[in-house]
């Protein structure tokens, strides 16, 4: 029952003879393929002047009904337009041209079939059996299963629950410690990891040991700048000697394996 | 379609339900059948359940009608529960997030993010293998630093503490707004 | 105590867990049995239902096995579980079947097909788990890349993604003598 209401939304069967559609247009494919559609054409050879013209209209239409056109549809106005422009020269045969050859129309055509295909896809998914609404399983806790005591086990979690986790906090956080979660600072968060990681267990290292790796300068800026955070948080310490002289860095951790558990 | 029995409605009903239903929910719910028929229906399906050997009884609880299944198999249920996989509290995925995108960073910097105590919680990621200490902060009070580990990049599959999505990259997914449906264009037919 | 058998073993399990069980997991739980012996049981569970017409039918789905209320029930089942059916709309299908047969695949790659902005229709398909992040595309800007999840199976019920609905072929153009399915796109730059 509620797989006719949603087939009913997409457009296509022109059926309806009032004068406004209530059916919402996708984007300026969905417009595209209603308008070859409704004029009967050949997908694989379009008229595209007639198409521009329509699909023009259209969009002065919902103008006039003080709607807004998203950028989307107006992108795919001067497509066309360029298209059928381009269909108006002469076929060039230049040999260095590399559309030589090539029907300006083509890619639009590509586009069109592709977005045809995967609308007709998601027709074909959701006149399936829905899990909630066609069919119903227990994916519920279980009374029998949930007696039972739960097994510390690794769980299972999204990585976008863990963003989004971390996005709720910061909504929630004090706000002068938003400007410091940069969120672009995670490869630095790596190089922290791999410097402290380096130190371990060594007296101390030349500064220019830590640079030692991939030589971009993506990494070399990471790597920099892990040093300085390092210093602020004062886990590592620099010491030099003379003028010029080697700069030794040195972890300032206390090693710790036995977690302190409140 | 099939011709469906009242004892198979009833089937289907108290096999989705999370809770026992009563023969006056019944009643309700399936209010063009006649009470008697329902009841009769009941006792059916619970004989059924016994004669035909199945795992599933279904057994009177707390007013209502269950099915369950039957005790003597309640040592593999409990294996089933072992091998479940657990999932995160809202309250730890906060943290673990706060760990993974702030590292390395103490117990007192992560209450000051939540606004609550978090003990309870490392020790759990900790148990977990999720996050390690890396060591103490050489300040007074040398309080502990955490990070994540190994066991967190394999949770997440991912290749380096670089690969984490950017939290700009989820806000972007947001700036269009949260519209599953977008403003419908009326058509006028041209 | 009653004997049991493997048959009714697995049925105890399979109805009281809340997603669906591979059989790899069978074989983990019930590891004193059989591998064949398992998958005879399961096979002949699944027999059972139908045979006995039962109200419940064993199918295999998102790569397992679960227990399931016949389609024709749903309309009395409904009456119980109050719960809004799910509904989807058109610009959320569209951009799930492009991520289901198109994964793993990036947002600039879901807009080219769909011709518009994706960005609130993807952040909602996220939240309901329908969609996941696999990770980062290695091109330049790294984009994110997306795929879908078990969920997603389970929802439409696949048994796996090789059970999509078959997409109709396009017919060749002229023009192209590439293989449509994989063509790199000409994505403008990010």
């Amino acid at each position: 029952m509620y797989q006719q209401d949603q087939n009913s939304l997409f457009p296509g069967d022109d059926s309806i003879a009032c004068l406004v559609r209530t059916e919402a247009f996708e984007g300026p494919l969905d417009l595209l393929l209603h308008l070859i559609k409704k004029n009967e054409l050949d997908i694989y050879n379009i008229p595209i002047a007639e198409i521009s013209r329509q699909y023009l209209d259209y969009l002065d239409i919902m103008r006039e009904l003080n709607l807004d056109v998203a950028g989307e549809f107006l992108v795919m106005a001067s497509t066309l337009i360029q298209i059928k422009s381009q269909m108006l020269l002469p076929q060039i045969t230049d040999t260095h041209d590399e559309e030589l050859g090539q029907d300006p129309r083509a890619e639009l055509v590509r586009r069109l079939l592709e977005y045809e295909r995967y609308r007709e896809a998601s027709a074909l998914l959701v006149a399936r059996e829905l899990l909630d609404r066609d069919v119903f399983a227990r994916n519920f806790p279980s009374e029998e299963l949930e007696a039972f005591p739960s097994e510390d086990e690794l769980p299972v979690v999204e990585m976008f629950e863990l963003v989004d986790a971390f996005r709720r906090i910061l909504a929630k956080a004090p706000k002068e410690s938003f400007h410091e979660v940069g969120s672009e600072n995670i490869s630095i968060a790596d190089r922290i990891s791999d410097i402290l990681e380096f130190l371990q267990g060594r007296e101390s290292v030349d500064f220019e040991e830590l640079f030692i790796g991939t030589n971009t300068r993506e990494f070399i800026i990471a790597s920099f700048l892990a040093i300085l955070e390092l210093c602020r948080l004062r886990m590592i310490r620099l010491s030099q000697f003379e003028n010029y002289g080697m700069i030794l860095v040195q972890s300032a951790i206390i090693a710790e394996t036995d977690p302190e558990h409140p | 379609m099939k011709e469906m029995t009242l004892k198979q409605i009833i089937e289907s009903i108290l096999f989705v339900s999370d809770s026992p239903l009563s023969l006056d929910r019944l009643y309700i719910l399936l209010e063009e059948f006649e009470h008697e028929d329902i009841k009769g229906a009941v006792a059916a399906l619970a004989d059924e359940c016994n004669v035909s050997r199945r795992a599933i009884e279904l057994i009177q609880v707390a007013g209502g009608y269950q099915f369950r299944s039957r005790s003597e198999f309640a040592d593999y249920i409990r294996r089933l529960k072992k091998l479940k996989p657990v999932r995160f509290s809202p309250s730890a995925l906060e943290t673990l997030a706060i760990i993974a995108y702030r590292q390395p960073v103490t117990r007192s910097e992560i209450e000051y993010f939540r606004g609550v105590d978090s003990g309870g919680i490392l020790k759990s990621l900790l148990d977990k293998k999720l996050i390690r200490i890396i060591g103490k902060k050489d300040i007074p009070g040398k309080p502990l630093i955490y990070g994540t580990t190994r066991e967190f990049m394999e949770t997440f599959s991912l290749k380096d503490l670089a690969s984490l999505p950017t939290l700009r990259e989820i806000e972007e997914l947001a700036v269009s707004g949260d519209d599953m449906d977008q403003v419908p264009l009326p058509l006028p037919e041209m």
